[in-house]
Formats: C-alpha cells, structure tokens, sequence
C-alpha cells in the first residue's frame, strides 16, 4: 500500500499514523505529499515503504504489539513477610492493590503505580513491599537486617495512632464528612483549630509545608474512604470464606 | 522560525480520552474528505513538551482544532512559541464534529 | 546486515535489541537461530529484515528517534492569573518548576512530573495552573468562574496558616530537624503529641489515615525543604537583579 | 507451561539504571563470547507485569542472572509463575561482571 495523491488518505490511516506517533500534513505543494514527521513522504523510498507496511498491518489488525511506553515501576510483595493486614491496600491513592479469590493481598493495577514513587512500602509494617529499580535496600529487595526491622517497628502505626479499627473509622469520617465540612467551612475557630493542629504537627514530625498542602480535596477523601472501605469488606468476607 | 501561512492544525491528542471519539474523528474524517490543507499532530501536549519548534509555524489567522483556548494558548506560550493574535482555538471537548467543521469549512461546503 | 550463526552476533548488537525491547536468545537449536520476540529469526524474512535494517540503523547511529514513551501529563501556568507567589515550586516533590533567568516561575522538567496527578494545582491561590488532559475545569483550561475564584480564596494559605515567610520557616526548621527528631526519637510524650495531633487534624481537615501515613522521611524532608529554601532565594535574588 | 531444560537468563533492566553499566554490559560481553545458551530478556519486572507465560519456563538447575533474589523471586510470584526450587540468582546490582560469570561459566571456561 502506499500513501500518495493528495486527497487519497482516508481518515482511517490518517488516524492509524497518528496512533503510531507520525506527524501526517496535507499540503499545497507543486507536488502532491503526505508528510511524515516533517519529511516530504515518500522519500526515501525505503522508509515510505516500511511506513507503508506499518500502516498495512494496522489496517489488517496484526500489527505488532508496540514496545512498553511504560517504566515497569510497581511494587512486589514478599510474601514470605507479608502479613496481610492490608495497610498497603488502604494507604494507596491509585489503586495499585486488590485482593485475591482467596482473600489474599496482591498487586493487581501496576501501570496504575507512579514512577519512582515508593511510598506504600514506608507504611508496611512488616518490610514486605519491594521496589525492584529502587536504589536503596531493603525496598529494592536486598536482605532485611534487624535493624530494619527495628526501624520499621517504631513507624507510626496507623490503625493504633487512630484508636482501633481503620476501616469503621474510615467509613465513620466518611458518613460525617459532608455535613462537618459543610458546617466548619466558614467559621473562624474551625480555621485557628487548623492552624494549631498543623503548627503542631509539622513541630512534632518535621513535616513541610509542601507535604501538609498536599490533602486532597473532601471529594476525593471520601470517594478514596469508602473505597477503601469496600475492599477491605469483601478481602474480610473472602477471608472469613476459607 | 518565520511565521507561514495561515493553516488548519488539528491535534489528535493521541495519549489521553479526554475528547470524545465522535468529535476527534468526525472532525478528522471531515477534514479529509475536504479539500482542505491542514497539519494533524499526534499530541500538542507532546509537542509543547518536546518545544518543539513547529509550534512557532502557527501564522495568524490560522486555526487550531484541540480542547480548552486557555490550556492550548498554554501550551504554545510554555513551549516559547506563545500564539500570535488572530489565531482561533476551537474546542473539540466542548463543541460537536459539525459546529467545530462548521466554523472552519467556507460556507456551503460543510456535508 | 543479518544475524544469523549461533556465536556471531556481538553483544553490542544484542544490547541494541535489547535497547529496542526485544528479546535475543540462542539455543542450542538444530539450525543455529537468534529468536528475537519469541520468534526463530530470520523468519518470515520480511520480519528479519526489517529487524537487520533497524540493527543497522541503531550501529550506524542513525536510527529514529523512537516514539515517544511517556503520557505527556505536566503542568501549564496561565501567566494571565499567576502573581509568581512560588507556592508551586516550594510544594512540588519532584522538581517540575522552576525559574526563569528573569526570576518568573516555570515549568522546567515535564517529564518528572507524576501522570495523572493534579496536586499542585490545587495549592495555586490563582487558580493558574492547568492539566490539559485532566478531566474537569477549571484545570483543564476551562475557563475560571467566579465560583472557583471564590472557592480558591477559601483555601487553606500554607504562608499564613504557618505564620509567615515559608521560606524562613522551611530554612529554620531545617537546621533543627535533625536534632529536634534524634531527641524525640524514642520519646513516649512525643508518641502522644503525635497521636493527639494526628487525631485533630483528621477530624478538623477530614484527612484519611492513609494521607497521614504518606508522609515522607526525614532525610527527605530535610533535603526538600533545602532544595526549596535554596531554589526560592535564587528566585528572590534573580527578580531583584531585574 | 511445561519447565524446560536449566538455561541461563539475563535480564537487561532497559528501563532503569540501576545495575552498574560495567557490569551489566560485561555479563552480557561474556555471555556473548561463550559458547553457553542464554536467554536475554530486556526487563524482567515489565515481563512480570505483562504476567509473561515465559517466566514459566525457567526450570530448576537454571541461572537467572538478575538483581536481588527476594526481588527476583516476587517478580516470579507476582507474574502467578514462582520460581520452582533450586534456582540460582545472580545479582549484578552487588557483584562484579566477573564474580557473576565465574558462577555460571564450567570451571577453567572464564576468560
């Protein structure tokens, strides 16, 4: 197949080249052109033909799969530490993790991982979450010391700091989210409450500024709360299950 | 780079569903069937990334076919090739197919 | 050029390969073969050859820029609504802004920034800085209401709630980080401290526990706040020379 | 997937630089200029994450020429294909392009 004439380009292949990253122009040129990625096209004729061929396999659905567009960054579970208490599932924002058939933690949504970020193996209680393209151990899997397990003790443990079951709490905040927001949103003392807390806080735990701006917004809370809440449930009724 | 003529540039906004699939292929589909020049772009976000000096092609007058005026003007200003006055942004996650062909079509020629 | 004898292809091809994201294995095979993406090679020969020519082009140093492999996802400032507050780059973990040799904030390293995250955007008191690609305005560059102007002015400002300039404040707490941390470290009253706070701010700001649990470690702290301290007086310094 | 004959697998980490290039780049030299089969993949996490059929086929008495074993060994079991016993794990993240080849090239064989 080859792509010439003006005018001859139908939608379709248009669409396909774009797919594939070219850069298609129609042009009032002496010369009737497709360009791709900024060249006259076809020339040289070798790569007009193999563009061609690109676009033949698309048009005929077995082009080949495309190389990853992707940096496999994702955390992997040592299941040899793991404990299953689901705190990872929890704290993650983006819903890396799910919960297996038989009620077991995994890693299922990995593209959904943000690049390089390895936040969720600092909460894990046990040093079981990996990062393998991290660059420190014991987060890119090198052997866990005692020492690391020592650190990893002394953690902020959530489900304790916040007094018991995480998942009650969670749906609790959740129900009272809307009206307590609504009611605080304008009052004065509700505001000096905030500013004592986060003085506070960032005294208490050396925590930036930047970090404390970082809360997402009530939306976004309670949609993340009440998701958290219903996995937690069904990985408890799986579990309960076998 | 020198400004040229006055053209169509249509962004096909190849990494993200954001336009609906209707509007970002009924107006390709349009604008091949016409006979009009235009220049179709895999992704302005890409571009403007990359500063990709093909974004200081946009003459006045022209037209660009992607989303929202201020996240387009946005991205050329970002990729320091700001768009010069007179160029019309049109919206392709709030307008249909025909409304956006509509206001770039000559009149008579819209199908 | 084409690979074809058991033992011929030099590592330097293989890594090309590699690079490009095939997989080379040699086998102890009756006909001595290369597979490249599962496949014994050369077959079909169409296939080998587009693969020998695409070898050639990476030893030759020519081969085409590949495409790219990275969802352009990053912030756009709308300079008609940013005052230049620096409130983006002191909040931003990953060095996506910075400033211009005229002291003006910029979106400097693009692809750093974490797709499908608007965060920073929502810290902006302007209401300038969009996501193209997000998926509801203003930050997709919708254009601003007077309802999201008004919402903007609500939020928590980081400067005052922390009583000041941020940067003095980042810069102080810096040098007593280390200090202040080592002491509290094993400190039952600071456990408590934490706990009380932790408890307020969850029920005064509706954080999840695991927004609480996300915060980074000191060391990370330390280096950021720093970065920003240092980064913000270069800024200063730049926009007075001007 | 049926196990097959112990083999030796190399993984390149295309998309990290997290092994040293000296040592990365000289297995895969040495490798290239024995006489062994070998199996070059370019990631083993990406394979991981594509759950890759052909992660099942490492047979025990096989070389996985790789980074930390725990690591190795999640990837394996995240892809639903754990490695079977008696698999060795080399970490070029900790040794030398040399260590590494000495372990897996027969006696008297490393140049």
């Amino acid at each position: 197949m080859t792509v010439t004439a003006q005018g001859s380009v139908p939608a379709g292949v248009i669409a396909a080249l774009l797919e594939k990253g070219y850069r298609v122009a129609r042009e009032a040129a002496a010369e009737p052109s497709v360009r791709v990625n900024g060249k006259a096209w076809p020339a040289p004729p070798g790569a007009g033909a193999a563009v061609a061929a690109e676009v033949d396999a698309y048009v005929r659905g077995d082009a080949p799969v495309p190389a990853a567009a992707w940096k496999p960054w994702f955390p992997v579970i040592d299941y040899k530490r793991c404990t299953n208490c689901m705190q990872c599932l929890s704290f993650c924002l983006f819903d890396v993790y799910g919960v297996s058939g038989t009620g077991q933690i995994e890693v299922r949504n990995q593209t959904n991982c943000k690049t390089d970020c390895p936040a969720c193996s600092r909460v894990c209680p046990e040093v079981a979450i990996m990062f393998p393209k991290y660059r420190h151990g014991p987060i890119n899997g090198d052997a866990v010391s005692a020492d690391d397990v020592r650190r990893e003790a002394m953690k902020v443990d959530i489900s304790a700091l916040l007094g018991g079951d995480i998942y009650s709490l969670l749906r609790d905040r959740s129900e009272k989210a809307k009206s307590r927001f609504s009611k605080e949103r304008d009052d004065e003392r509700a505001l000096k409450e905030r500013q004592n807390c986060l003085v506070t806080m960032g005294k208490a735990l050396g925590v930036p500024a930047e970090v404390l701006a970082s809360l997402p917004s009530v939306e976004e809370i309670q949609a993340k709360a009440e998701a958290a809440r219903q996995r937690a449930e069904e990985a408890r009724k799986l579990a309960g299950q076998s | 780079m020198a400004r040229q003529n006055p053209g169509i540039l249509y962004c096909y906004c190849k990494f993200a569903r954001i336009i609906p699939n209707e509007v970002k292929t009924g107006v390709l589909e349009r604008l091949a069937g016409s006979d009009l020049d235009f220049d179709a772009v895999p992704d302005l976000c890409e571009m403007s990334a990359r500063k990709d000096p093909r974004l200081a092609e946009v003459a006045p007058g022209s037209k660009v076919i992607a989303c929202y005026p201020r996240a387009v003007q946005g991205l050329f200003h970002s990729a320091g090739h700001p768009l010069p006055a007179g160029v019309e942004i049109l919206n392709m996650r709030a307008g249909t197919a025909d409304e956006i062909v509509q206001s770039i079509l000559p009149a008579g020629a819209a199908a």
